[in-house]
């Protein structure tokens, strides 16, 4: 190989990491799924975008068909059929889906990214520092999140999307900073942490060069039991009335089935975001555990053997 | 071997557990008919309370209503006051400024009469321990006699208006029953504290049904009193029973399930409004009738106007006529429901007011922009994007100026949340891109419902508000409260600061005034000044929709508010 | 010894954490807006009548008064009255507690029996058909939405086919009927049960399946499995009886982990079938701005789950011996 | 070198380290350890010194204390004179510049997510020693040194892709690239191949040489040790046994228990009968006073009353050879091997 696209190629070193860990991944059925059902969602939220330009009246939240006032079935006008106000399920529908990857993943993000942070700055730090986060995520950790997100969204007012987002993110880190915690604890005795310490870097240093990149693949794991952890709850507070209801999603969409009382009239009402939550929350789970077998080194070491 | 008999009877307990569960739950030898004679009625929650003194839900009061019974109540028709547990009309005495009220012979479920004497013990609990909701009827009753057991004369301070409709109105408990109770409050260091939290299992009655059974989380059975007052008798041309054994309330929790029973039989009434999405199906099934009543209800959007944008009426009438109260009957109600141009409900027939300014009635979308913009454009707003452009087209406006030159900020327009009550979540959105329209920042902000109330009433700072009331009394005192300047002050009711010394001179004039006909002029004038003023827009009242079995038993009787009255429970009958 | 003592430490743990945790409740249920009293709007109460009921609930006090009585009566077992129910919120908790733990232990129970079973055969037939069926149908169930499950339970079950009843826990047809005895009004219960216990059961076995799966594949590749096979021990003894019982310990570390998890599922539950019990009763004191109900009830599930982790852990090294303290 | 006594460049004043045991999984126990008992050791500069010890000896403890990995209990460390424990900020910076380590395990001392490139670079970057060029230019030098050539064919690779000698390798460029003054290399062949051993040994010779640099040889094999090392020190237990100049260690060693290392060593070449000490004790002894000679359990040759009760302290026996023992036997082992006797590693 000639030695510059060898520098090159081996400047990108996480392209082969990808790239080997594909492999794995791409012998896994769930993550083939996965990640099929997945491409399927985020092509969903992108085509969003397209009803509502076609007609005002295919807003999901404000359009209503100027023919039509209450819920009727699905049609050519509305592939999927309207709801009680005379507004597009389907165009509703792909809204949710962008708003399900928007909290989904922002929470996720958020809360992988404290918990990274915290469990890091615990296992490095060390000591009363390590002692106090430690029962800070042990206290909220046992905390059912849905229960305290609904009790602060009552408290407060109803909550706004973002709002939600955050506090779902605040509850949610304390599992990701126990694992990173650990794992930055058994980095910590690693030699050439130690080596980076003799050859007189800081513990900034340390932390950012020589810590994170070993623990990031671990968090990106987590993110995606994150996302659906965080998709599920705003759905359940929606689907209970305290989502913001500024916003289309799924739960909020069969809150207002339930609540209007077209849950069992409107098949093609109460069906598809019900459908819709579930199965975006089992492919980022099956992309999860596919990807955790990418990462689990002690299968890995297997493959490596054979 | 051992080892494998051990997993085998492991692995065969486990299959017969799991068998002989699903059994249970599959094979339930289906229950014979209990009390056939029995009214099943739908609740959706729990009441809270069977202390008539803290019970402020309706759950409670549904319940209560069989039970404690007030001197006078209203035809179900003409909504005029009959005589209830008071033998005929109060006797007025202009001279001692006195009512003397005859009580009808009657007994309590235990047996014992029920005198004068429990009457005025009533009222002195209610003044004693100044228990919400009741003092305000009874403070301006100066004295209560009981001349005898038949007879209590009330001495008022000053002529109340309200007196007749709301004090007589009141629920009269059993002196027997309470006194220990309030004798042990008084020692206590919170006496309304220790009276409201008296927990009472079985309260004496003198309705027509009596407590037998609670289940907490599942029904409460009220059995036949068989000690009711107006048992056989005909009272307001009405032959009372009860024709019934008793009535069971069943607590369902949400309106699903409660709907899929009435379908099923298993209750004969759902006592709540029935959202319009289930209404095709009931109509369709052989066996359920459906009942449309009009409710003394109000929803309104309020504004605030003690400072601006809104301490302009011109804003205010400019926004009356852009809403369109047509698109929030049909869409959002889906058509169960009237509009409203009054704060007093048109169903209140008497102390309605039939010709106040509607505005923008019946206007397309266009007009009404058009219309507010006339009114805006004349009183000095300006805009950078006009919403008429100069060819005379219709534009989304940008950027609206108050008269004073200054962009007007941006307001929020509070409302309850869509899990409280979507349709006003809903209505305050859709005002929302209304407003927008006509580029006014407008922003409509559901909040939680005890703190939307604490922000408007306490606080009081807000731009503009959309709030209800689902059972407002038949009495209009309530136009008074709203409006009068008095009640501008934290946690008052005068929620917008409405001022206007006019306006408070005929609300005194009229609280004082005892001829109906001399008041229904008051108050007629009080509701042409608010809506001219337009501190509130009224909204709407919907419909109540109610539905029942047809199959087992007739008899119910529909009023305002409803067919879950006293009157239907009298003379139910099983078919 | 050694054990007792970590309990012990354990112990102050739980109570330290608590505090933080009634403290915590403490502030947010205070500094938040809205009281108690708005609620109860109408439009009869004049501003008198409000100001006086505020100072009987002993709203009006200075913040850390409140505090120092809400610790006070806290130690002394006093959770106060319910704002809304107006009774002593022990005995409004003491009547749904029982039902909430009938549903729960029953679900947990049933969905851990069936997870493990099940999890047994999957790792049987690793990398076969079974196995990633079974896979996918246990993520599948587990990753339903469940309010949604819920909705679909009822609607089929209770409203198609009739053969449960829609919601509640007891039917008065029974209750009330004076010949009625105990086995009809267990059966009755157990009737009503059955929809909540099933959508419980589908939503959580499938992660116990899991678990049990993947622990039962690693405890195979270990050593003493290996001298099992080496002393030609039939493959069925082995699985059953040396890999089994080893395996199934994390699944009951995540019995005990699942159970905040559980617990959000159980309030959406008991919501959707109404089942009266302490989930469903802290999801409408929490919208009725009920303090003290909200309160002791997620005070109460706070001590349940911290308690239960405590256990679990204990738990497990009993059963481990190779675990010791 | 050894013979030169002018001022130490690194000297060790009674020094002591102990070690709590690891709490249990549920926080319990918490003995103490103790690592290193008042360990005295100069070094002088230039030399290659050699501290010999079987595992748990408390070799290594020694090396992280002197490049302050960790801190003492008590005394003082002093490199040119300047104590070491107390360094802070920027002294601390100075004095990781002029002290390296080069650590046991090569698979475990290079972070796996950096390229060699960037390994080696590290600590000029966190030095902010020369431009972007230069350093490359550097660390082309070190990687050239360390016998990893051309430099072109490694800078990229990550670890993963390397084998052990050619990690190991990587970690001496680490170490070489500050051209430090004092290097502590701890054990670096223990997991390498013998042929790749002797590679290793040959650069770290050079290094001394090219950079001027002292370097403390952590090893368990006293063959290695003779192999490289001017002077050896024998620890057991955290105490020093006995400090003498390579030859005079292997030669004529005196305490049992470097005898008893000796012993175990294999040999080859033309060994002739036997030098067999035999120092060593079949069986522990059972209850021994914490007093006594750490080596007392299992010496043969030990004084039942003095050395159970007593530790001796390092004795000058012959001129630069001391020996903590207080009756050493000074007779040489029977038998005579010639001078073509070998230790193997």
């Amino acid at each position: 190989m000639e030695l510059a696209t060898k520098k090159i190629v081996l400047r990108y070193h996480w392209v082969f990491r990808i790239r080997e860990g594909w492999g794995i991944f791409h012998q896994s059925l769930l993550g083939k799924i996965g990640l099929v059902l997945l491409l399927l969602f985020a092509l969903m939220a992108l085509c969003s975008y397209i009803p509502p330009r076609l007609d005002p009246m295919y807003d999901p939240m404000t359009g209503v068909d100027p023919k039509i006032s209450h819920s009727t079935g699905p049609s050519m006008r509305h592939w999927l059929g309207t709801d009680f106000m005379g507004r597009d399920i389907l165009s509703q529908l792909l809204a949710g889906a962008r708003i399900a990857f928007m909290v989904g993943v922002s929470a996720a993000f958020m809360s992988i990214f404290l918990g990274t942070a915290i469990g890091m700055i615990a296992g490095y730090v060390g000591r009363i520092m390590d002692t106090l986060l430690m029962r800070l995520a042990d206290m909220i950790m046992v905390m059912p999140t849905l229960l305290v997100v609904l009790i602060l969204s009552s408290l407060f007012g109803q909550l706004n999307i973002w709002t939600i987002v955050l506090i779902i993110a605040l509850f949610r880190w304390p599992g990701v900073s126990r694992v990173i915690r650990s794992q930055t604890l058994s980095l910590k005795q690693r030699p050439f942490i130690e080596a980076a310490r003799v050859a007189g870097a800081s513990h900034l240093r340390i932390i950012f060069r020589h810590i994170m990149p070993n623990v990031l693949p671990l968090s990106f794991l987590y993110m995606t039991f994150r996302v659906t952890s965080a998709i599920i709850i705003e759905a359940a507070l929606a689907f209970l009335g305290f989502g913001d209801p500024g916003t289309v999603s799924w739960g909020m969409m069969l809150q207002w089935v339930w609540k209007t009382g077209h849950m069992f009239k409107a098949p093609y009402w109460l069906l598809p975001p019900g459908i819709c939550i579930s199965l975006i929350t089992l492919s980022f789970y099956m992309l999860g555990r596919a990807m955790d077998e990418v990462l689990d080194p002690r299968l890995r070491r297997e493959q490596e053997a054979g | 071997m051992n080892l494998t008999h051990n997993v085998k009877t492991h692995v065969l307990t486990a299959r017969v557990l799991i068998l002989g569960l699903l059994a249970v739950m599959f094979l339930i030898p289906w229950r014979h008919a209990y009390g056939a004679d029995m009214v099943k009625v739908g609740l959706l929650q729990e009441p809270k309370t069977l202390n008539i003194w803290l019970a402020s839900d309706r759950w409670s009061r549904k319940v209560l209503g069989q039970i404690y019974q007030p001197l006078y109540i209203r035809d179900p028709k003409t909504l005029k006051f009959i005589p209830w547990l008071a033998q005929e009309h109060p006797v007025y005495d202009e001279a001692t400024l006195s009512y003397t009220v005859k009580i009808r012979p009657a007994k309590w479920s235990d047996g014992s009469d029920l005198t004068s004497e429990d009457v005025a013990f009533t009222g002195r609990l209610i003044k004693e321990f100044r228990v919400p909701r009741y003092a305000s009827k009874w403070k301006f009753i100066k004295k209560i006699e009981t001349p005898d057991r038949h007879t209590v004369r009330f001495y008022l301070k000053t002529p109340k208006a309200i007196f007749l409709t709301r004090t007589l109105t009141t629920p009269i408990v059993q002196k027997r029953e309470w006194t220990e109770v309030i004798e042990a409050a008084k020692k206590t260091e919170k006496p309304l504290h220790a009276l409201l939290n008296h927990k009472m299992d079985r309260p004496v009655s003198s309705g027509p049904f009596v407590l037998k059974d609670w289940k907490q989380g599942a029904y409460l059975f009220l059995q036949k009193n068989r000690y009711f007052f107006g048992q056989d008798k005909t009272i307001d041309n009405r032959k009372l029973g009860p024709h019934i054994g008793g009535i069971i309330f069943k607590i369902f929790g949400t309106s699903d399930a409660a709907i899929m029973a009435l379908k099923k039989g298993g209750i004969d009434m759902f006592w709540w409004a029935i959202q319009p999405g289930y209404l095709e199906d009931l109509r369709k099934h052989e066996n359920i009738r459906v009942f449309y009543n009009e409710k003394s209800a109000l929803y309104y959007m309020g504004f605030n106007v003690r400072r601006p944008p809104f301490n302009d009426v011109n804003l205010r009438r400019a926004i009356a006529t852009l809403i369109d109260k047509d698109f929030i009957l049909k869409r959002i109600l889906q058509g169960y429901g009237i509009k409203m141009y009054s704060i007093v409900p048109p169903g209140n027939h008497f102390w309605y007011c039939p010709n106040l300014p509607r505005y923008g009635e019946g206007l397309p979308k266009e007009a009404r922009i058009r219309r507010a913009y006339e009114i805006l454009r004349k009183t000095g707003y300006t805009w950078q994007v006009p919403p008429i452009d100069t060819e005379g087209k219709i534009v989304k406006a940008k950027d609206i100026r108050l008269p004073d030159g200054r962009p007007m900020k941006r307001f929020t327009i509070l409302t309850p949340p869509a899990d409280y009550d979507p349709n006003r979540a809903m209505c305050g959105m859709i005002i929302q891109e209304w407003l927008r329209a006509m580029g006014m920042p407008a922003f409509s902000k559901p909040m939680a419902f005890g703190s939307l109330i604490q922000q408007v009433k306490t606080r009081r700072d807000f731009d503009a508000f959309i709030l209800g009331y689902g059972n407002l009394s038949l009495d209009p005192d309530y136009l008074r409260n709203f409006f009068h300047s008095r009640n501008d002050k934290p946690k008052g009711w005068n929620m917008s600061g409405y001022k206007n010394p006019e306006f408070d001179r005929i609300a005194d004039l009229s609280a004082g005034t005892m001829d109906r006909d001399k008041r229904r002029a008051l108050i007629w004038q009080m509701q042409k000044i608010i809506m001219n003023d337009v501190p509130y827009i009224p909204l709407y009242n919907p419909k109540l929709v109610e539905a029942v079995r047809s199959d087992r038993f007739t008899g119910w009787v529909e009023m305002l508010g409803g067919i879950g009255n006293i009157w239907s429970f009298c003379r139910l009958r099983p078919r | 010894m050694e054990l007792r003592r970590y309990i012990i430490r354990r112990l102050v743990q739980i109570a330290i954490i608590f505090f933080v945790i009634l403290t915590v409740l403490f502030m947010l249920f205070r500094l938040a807006p809205g009281d108690p009293v708005s609620r109860m709007v109408d439009p009869d109460m004049t501003p008198e009548e409000a100001q006086i009921l505020i100072s009987e609930l002993g709203l009006d006090q200075p913040l850390w008064m409140q505090y120092l009585y809400y610790l006070r009566n806290f130690f002394m077992g006093r959770f106060g009255n319910s704002f809304h129910y107006g009774q002593p919120v022990v005995t409004i908790i003491a009547n749904r507690l029982p039902n909430t733990i009938l549903l729960f232990t029953t679900s947990i129970i049933l969905s851990a029996f069936v997870g493990v079973f099940l999890g047994k055969i999957a790792s049987w037939h690793k990398g076969g058909k079974v196995d990633a069926w079974m896979t996918i149908g246990a993520l599948a169930t587990h990753t339903v939405f469940l309010p949604w499950l819920a909705l679909i339970m009822i609607w089929v079950f209770a409203y198609k086919l009739g053969w449960f009843p829609i919601t509640g826990m007891i039917s008065e047809e029974v209750w009330l009927n004076p010949e009625a005895g105990i086995v009809a009004k267990s059966l009755d219960v157990l009737h009503h049960m059955a929809l909540p216990l099933a959508t419980l059961f589908l939503i959580h076995f499938g992660s116990y399946l899991l678990i049990m799966r993947s622990s039962m594949l690693e405890t195979l590749k270990e050593d003493y499995i290996l001298t099992a096979r080496a002393k030609g021990l039939s493959e069925k003894v082995i699985r059953n009886h040396h890999a089994a019982p080893n395996a199934a310990l994390p699944v009951v570390t995540s019995v005990g982990l699942s159970l905040a998890f559980s617990i959000n599922g159980g309030a959406l539950t008991e919501t959707v079938f109404t089942w009266p019990g302490i989930g469903r009763e802290l999801v409408f004191s929490v919208s009725h701005n009920d303090y003290p109900l909200a309160q002791a009830s997620f005070l109460l599930i706070a001590i349940v789950v911290l308690v239960s982790n405590l256990v679990v852990d204990v738990l497990y090294a009993y059963l481990d011996p190779r675990i010791r303290y | 070198m050894a013979e030169g006594r002018h001022n130490p460049l690194l000297e060790l004043r009674d020094i002591r380290k102990t070690y709590r045991t690891r709490r249990s999984l549920f926080g319990s126990g918490g003995r103490e350890v103790v690592a290193l008992n008042s360990v005295s050791l100069e070094i002088y500069h230039g030399e290659i010194f050699g501290l010999v010890g079987e595992s748990g000896s408390g070799k290594t403890t020694v090396g992280r204390l002197i490049v302050r990995l960790e801190d003492p209990e008590q005394g003082s460390i002093r490199l040119e004179g300047v104590e070491v424990t107390k360094l802070r900020g920027k002294a601390l910076r100075d004095f990781r510049r002029k002290v390296q380590m080069i650590f046991q395990d090569p698979y475990q001392s290079l972070n796996p997510q950096l390229s060699v490139f960037d390994t080696v670079s590290e600590p000029l970057t966190v030095h902010r020693i020369g431009n972007s060029s230069q350093r490359e230019e550097q660390v082309r030098k070190a990687l050239t040194a360390a016998g990893l050539s051309p430099p072109e064919d490694y800078v990229f690779r990550y670890p993963h892709q390397l084998s052990g000698g050619q990690r190991q390798r990587v970690a001496i460029a680490r170490a070489m690239v500050l051209k430090p003054s004092f290097i502590v290399a701890d054990e670096p062949t223990s997991m390498l191949d013998a042929s790749i051993s002797a590679q290793i040994f040959n650069i770290l010779i050079e290094m001394r040489e090219k950079l001027d640099a002292t370097l403390l040889f952590i090893t368990h094999s006293l063959a290695a040790a003779r192999y490289l090392c001017d002077r050896i020190a024998v620890i057991y237990k955290g105490n020093l046994m006995e400090i003498g100049s390579a030859d005079e260690i292997i030669q004529n060693p005196i305490h049992p228990y470097t005898r008893a290392l000796l012993d175990a060593l294999p040999r080859f070449g033309d060994c002739g009968e036997m030098k067999y000490y035999g120092t060593l004790l079949g069986r522990e002894r059972e209850y021994v006073e914490p007093s006594a000679c750490p080596f007392f359990p299992r010496c043969r040759p030990a004084d039942e009353t003095k050395c159970s009760r007593d530790k001796p302290l390092l004795k000058e026996i012959f001129p630069s050879h001391f020996v903590a023992c207080f009756e050493p036997d000074l007779k040489q082992a029977e038998g005579s091997g010639g001078d073509t006797c070998f230790y193997g590693t």
